[in-house]
């Protein structure tokens, strides 16, 4: 076995396997589960690390498993999958290091780690995962780990909405696996890599998009993702934020960018689903008053706009849209991580009965409006960039009408952003004067404002990764 | 060796009756062991390990068995559910106890006899073996709805005995003889019309053994007014065996033809949708496992109606999934009502906290059945949806795998509304129930991960 | 043939007594008339031996259970029995019309077989075949018994020592 | 006998579909267990002279026979065991009627 296929093994298994010793281990010492949380999620980012550098010198590395009817197992890490598994990882272990202080004083401590890990786990494999089958199969673990993790609080309003969560994306994912089954039948292969160019009926692609969207919690399917908000905010910063919903995001580029031909038709329709999603989206978060709902709408314009690059076709907004996963994901996950913060210590999740918290807890405030600023796209934050390759990429490709809506969406943005930091940290204090949050949980929120600005300012590595990975798509106007 | 698989419990049987009974400790135990060596005996012979021949008793009994992996499949899945049964009927006492632990030894035997029968009478008779201990076993308490379930049963099963019966008799014009080499004989020869409609006669009376929609009236009602080991053994496999894997046997025995296929489609794809639809709405959680139980039949009789090699292997890796699944499945209804003393789903919540064992291993349950990779559910609905997808009955594959969405659905309502959620404070002082529940629960469950782990690595030896 | 086809057509009218009898013991005797008609039928085809067994253990033995299942349970006033019979003709009125339409559809329903029936004359003795060739159905047939007396064991115990569990 | 053998397996059919007929009209319209165990009753006097004829017919009458006399043992179990069921059904409700005693949900 090649060193590479080695890593790959490692960054998926390690995690997943580890997951099931956190319980046993937690009924021995809690702190020493969380230190091997963290420790599993570091080794899967080491490995995915490791492998980024192997593929920025243009090779790839693949592990590949034998199985009869086309399911073989095979991982394979090209530029999209170490891109999208480093991106992952990075946020998760900020997430998984926030949780220590956030979460240790519920109950079910035992099964949320093993969640988050296996879910982080299961994740890196989605990515690496070269098989439809094994796609379908992690795709199906990171739904479970969620489910557990929205009804953390076992209340009843939090178990119905986990279920709500569950059913919506796996009654999507099973509209993808008839899809799947489709191509099977024409292909005799579930494998990916035999898959290349072949030109997929409209009917397919819409059951495929049907698992897409409702895993990203894009129009139609957006409901479950604001109402998921129920969860502890470490799990809605991992799972509806930074990493989940892009899952449906990464599938479309790894499906319809890399391996089929999207017809026609669908190039017309994926970016008006898109724009829809994204300014209705907006739209509902300049009136939401909670304030992880109003994130949480802020999601799914974003994600919007992330297919709104991914579906251009043109190299520059792909680029974008592969930048802004990263850029979003840092940005909202902090976003999401400073909530969580405010929640704990204000006892509310209305925004209207807040205000004036910037005295009490400057260092949260801070970081908010670091990560704010960039998804509102303020250079020189990451956020900056990213959209604007996407608004290049829509003028590239020749969709004016595309970029405006683009721009439009992108004023929404800083319109509901800055309300939401008004009301927050601005005006008189109204509710109660919430203190700030730990010491590691306030560290893990200024990372992720840092690392948002880290990227923006230093945008040549993460925009070197990207290229790498657009390099080895197809279809790609250049 | 084949043989002992009849022998074995018959002997048992009249052991344990003639040796003084005492508390019926001794009894459990000797069962315990033929279930046991039933198990062990099984998979050896499955692998090769143990020879079936029949030997010198050949000679002697003249029983025509037929010996093959379809059989050895039953029986190992006797000795697994019977087994469990027997242990979540262990804390049962008295005169309960000794009629339980009969009726089991001799419904064992009844379903081993219909695993190694090659003869469409003998499969009837010991048909009417299991029939007959379940019909008592489910009265075994005779409480108001034991006995109500019990003669609903009966009258359905023997309606259904009729309808074989009269298959027989037409079998007795059309072909020469009860064997299944000579229906195969008769149901090839094109113009053979009786022999269809014999075949048509027979499928309906197993249609009804099995509690297929629309003939599903009385299983609800069995499965749940059964004792609650007695309904582990009735849902894990008694009532499959007689309908399902005789219909195995049957659709094997006739020709590949649109109109069978027709209407094993048409009964499947009804059942798993109209039983997902009606589990949806129940608040008894025994009502609801069985009305999902009638469900995931469907996928089964829907594989069959393939009529591909692959569809078959898919129906019979169903089957082995089902039995698993659905016994460790009422088992954890039958924790829950031991320790709470109620299966209403609306006056449980939260039992997780209290019953950490039972409530994961549910949760494994339900989302293999559901067919949540890897587990084992995923790799038989994902094969059966292959298989038809393959086989060019498209439609019925998408609703075939939109339903498990339903599946989920109710599980995930019945998830809810027993094990996840907040403890209720009258639930506060349960306790998570005896060894005798969750061992049977555990290994179940540990099965059915492992087989859905593993299943990748003998999917090539499965298909052949 | 006459005479066969006389005797279906009495085993028909008894088999219409036995259902629509409007007391248990008549219904329960004509179900014994069945039985015996049925027993000669047999007897004329040629079947002796599952003749006699049809007429000792159906004719008699089914209807001393049935009698004393009746004897055990049943207590009818005359008013009862009075508004019960009215209710049985008018529950039992379209049974008539539906077997004769059911005759006259089996008498034109009637096809080729699709099989030549050859009169293959391969009978034996029904005891040898019994023994020789059923002898898997012998020990089901063992099996079923031990399960009834089981089920007797059960649920014959006595309404006193009814136990829970 | 000169007549026709597939003349002899439809009169037999008919008479015995008759027979089965009334069985199960009487199953289907009684709310009375004891009646339906009547009615049971008679559907498998229709098969038993079904099955006597379908030997009579193919010459396999011996076959035939034996089939008969299991189904005839079978057919005693599972009346003994009904006849139980309904005592005890009657032990406790006082009825044999299941219209006034139904406790499940159809």
């Amino acid at each position: 076995m090649s060193s590479g296929a080695l890593l790959l093994l490692l960054a998926v298994f390690v995690p997943v396997g580890g997951a099931f010793l956190l319980p046993l281990l937690g009924r021995w010492s809690a702190s020493a589960r969380n230190i091997m949380a963290f420790l599993l999620v570091l080794v899967s980012l080491a490995c995915s690390t490791r492998l980024l550098l192997t593929v920025l010198t243009g090779q790839t590395a693949v592990y590949k498993f034998p199985f009869p009817l086309g399911m073989s197992f095979i991982l394979s890490a090209d530029g999209l999958a170490v891109f999208m598994a480093v991106v992952s990882a990075l946020i998760g272990a900020i997430i998984v290091l926030f949780s220590f202080d956030y979460i240790s004083h519920y109950e079910n401590q035992n099964e949320y780690y093993f969640m988050v890990v296996l879910f982080l786990g299961s994740m890196t494999g989605l990515v690496y995962s070269q098989n439809l089958i094994f796609l379908y199969l992690f795709w199906e673990l990171t739904a479970f780990a969620s489910w557990r993790l929205i009804g953390f609080y076992r209340g009843r309003k939090d178990v119905l909405r986990a279920d709500k969560a569950f059913l919506v994306t796996f009654f999507g994912a099973l509209a993808m696996l008839i899809g799947f089954v489709f191509i099977y039948q024409q292909t005799g292969t579930f494998d990916l890599a035999a898959m290349k160019g072949l030109a997929l009926p409209g009917l397919v692609v819409g059951l495929i998009l049907c698992g897409i969207l409702s895993k990203s919690a894009t129009l139609p399917f957006q409901t479950w993702l604001p109402d998921a908000g129920v969860a502890p905010s470490p799990v809605t910063a991992l799972l509806h934020a930074a990493v989940l919903v892009k899952i449906g995001v990464y599938v479309f580029a790894r499906l319809f960018l890399m391996t089929f031909v999207l017809g026609a038709f669908w190039h017309t329709a994926v970016p008006v689903i898109a724009a829809a999603s994204a300014l209705i989206a907006a739209g509902a978060a300049l009136i939401e008053t909670d304030i992880k709902r109003v994130i949480a709408y802020s999601t799914v314009s974003q994600i919007g706009f992330i297919f709104l690059g991914l579906a251009t076709g043109s190299l520059v907004g792909v680029v974008g849209g592969l930048l802004f996963i990263l850029m979003h994901g840092l940005a909202k996950g902090g976003l999401f991580l400073s909530a969580g913060i405010i929640e704990q210590n204000a006892r509310t999740k209305d925004i209207t009965r807040m205000g004036g918290l910037f005295a009490t807890m400057p260092v949260t405030a801070a970081a908010f409006a670091g990560c704010a600023f960039s998804i509102m796209g303020i250079p020189p934050f990451g956020g900056f960039f990213s959209k604007y390759f996407v608004i290049a990429g829509a003028v590239d490709s020749g969709q004016l009408w595309l970029a405006l809506t683009f721009v439009l969406g992108a004023v929404l943005t800083i319109i509901y952003l800055f309300r939401l930091f008004n009301l927050i940290f601005l005006g008189p204090v109204k509710g109660i004067a919430a203190r700030e949050g730990s010491r590691l949980m306030v560290f893990c929120v200024v990372l992720l404002a840092v690392l948002s600005l880290g990227a923006g300012a230093l945008i040549n590595y993460p925009a070197m990764a990207v290229r790498a990975a657009v390099a080895q798509m197809n279809g790609i106007v250049k | 060796m084949i043989y002992l698989f009849i022998f074995i419990p018959f002997l048992a049987l009249i052991v344990i009756n003639l040796l003084p009974q005492g508390e019926g400790e001794f009894a459990g135990w000797a069962a315990l062991a033929v279930f046991s060596a039933q198990l062990a005996a099984a998979a050896l012979a499955a692998c090769g390990l143990i020879g079936l021949g029949g030997g010198w008793l050949d000679q002697l009994l003249h029983f025509r068995l037929l010996s093959d992996r379809t059989g050895l499949l039953l029986l190992f899945l006797a000795g697994l559910v019977g087994g469990t049964a027997l242990l979540s009927g262990w804390r049962l006492r008295g005169a309960s106890r000794s009629n339980f632990i009969n009726l089991l030894l001799i419904a064992l035997t009844g379903i081993n006899g219909l695993a190694l029968a090659s003869d469409l009478f003998s499969l009837y008779v010991f048909i009417e073996v299991v029939a007959v201990s379940s019909f008592v076993l489910i009265a075994l308490f005779r409480e108001r709805s034991g006995l109500e379930g019990s003669f609903k049963y009966l009258m359905m099963s023997a309606l259904a005995s009729v309808l074989m019966l009269s298959a027989v008799a037409c079998f007795l014009v059309a072909a020469d003889g009860m064997s299944f080499a000579a229906v195969r004989a008769a149901l090839a020869v094109p113009g053979n019309y009786l022999a269809r409609a014999a075949l048509g006669l027979f499928l309906c009376g197993l249609f009804i053994k099995g509690g297929l929609v629309p003939f599903h009236g009385w299983l609800p009602d069995a499965y749940m007014s059964a004792p609650a080991p007695v309904s582990v053994f009735l849902a894990g496999i008694a009532t499959k065996a007689a309908g399902l894997f005789t219909l195995v046997r049957l659709v094997r025995l006739a020709p590949a033809s649109a109109d069978l296929s027709a209407v094993l489609l048409l009964v499947g794809t009804l059942s798993i949708v109209v039983g997902a639809l009606a589990a949806l709405g129940q608040r008894d959680m025994k009502r609801m496992l069985a009305y999902s139980s009638i469900s995931q039949m469907g996928y089964i009789v829907a594989a069959l109606g393939t009529g591909s090699a692959l569809g078959n292997a898919a129906a019979l890796f169903h089957f082995f999934n089902h039995a698993v699944l659905k016994s460790q499945l009422f088992v954890n209804a039958a924790a829950v009502e031991e320790q709470t003393g109620t299966r209403d789903m609306d006056r449980l919540g939260g039992l997780a906290a209290r019953l950490p064992v039972t409530g994961t291993t549910s949760v494994i349950a339900i989302l293999s059945t559901a067919g949540l990779p890897p587990l084992s559910g995923f790799w038989s609905k994902l094969l059966i949806v292959i298989a038809l997808w393959t086989a060019g009955h498209q439609f019925y594959a998408a609703i075939a795998l939109l339903a498990s969405g339903l599946t989920l659905a109710y599980f995930l309502s019945l998830q809810r509304r027993v094990f996840f959620g907040r403890l209720r404070p009258e639930l506060e002082n349960v306790k998570e129930a005896g060894a005798a529940l969750l061992l049977p629960a555990l290994g179940l469950s540990a099965l059915t991960v492992g087989v859905g782990l593993v299943f990748p690595f003998i999917l090539g030896m499965f298909i052949k | 043939m006459i005479t066969m086809a006389i005797l279906l057509v009495a085993m028909a009218l008894a088999a219409l007594w036995t259902v629509t009898a409007n007391l248990y013991l008549r219904a329960t005797i004509a179900l014994a008339l069945t039985s015996v008609i049925l027993t000669v039928i047999m007897f004329r085809l040629g079947a002796p031996t599952a003749a006699v067994f049809e007429l000792s253990v159906c004719a008699g033995l089914i209807s001393v259970i049935f009698i004393s299942v009746i004897s055990l349970t049943h207590r009818l006033t005359l008013q009862e029995f009075l508004s019960r019979r009215q209710n049985r003709f008018a529950r039992f009125r379209y049974l008539p019309p539906l077997l004769i339409a059911a005759a006259l559809a089996m008498y034109f329903a009637r096809q080729p077989l699709g099989v030549s029936l050859p009169w293959r004359e391969t009978v034996t003795d029904a005891r040898s075949v019994m023994w020789d060739l059923r002898r898997f159905d012998l020990f089901g047939q063992v099996m079923v018994l031990l399960a009834g007396v089981f089920g007797v064991v059960t649920l014959f115990r006595g309404a006193k020592n009814r136990d829970g569990r | 006998m000169g007549v026709e053998p597939a003349t002899w397996f439809w009169l037999f059919l008919t008479f015995a579909a008759l027979v089965m007929i009334s069985g199960l009209y009487c199953f289907l319209v009684t709310f009375n267990l004891l009646r339906m165990l009547i009615g049971l009753e008679i559907i498998i006097k229709g098969v038993t002279l079904l099955i006597i004829a379908a030997g009579f017919l193919s010459g396999q009458l011996a076959l035939a026979q034996a089939i008969v006399i299991t189904v005839i043992v079978i057919e005693v179990v599972i009346m003994v065991v009904a006849a139980g069921l309904i005592i005890n059904f009657h032990d406790l409700f006082d009825s044999l009627n299941v219209k006034n005693t139904r406790s499940l949900k159809g």
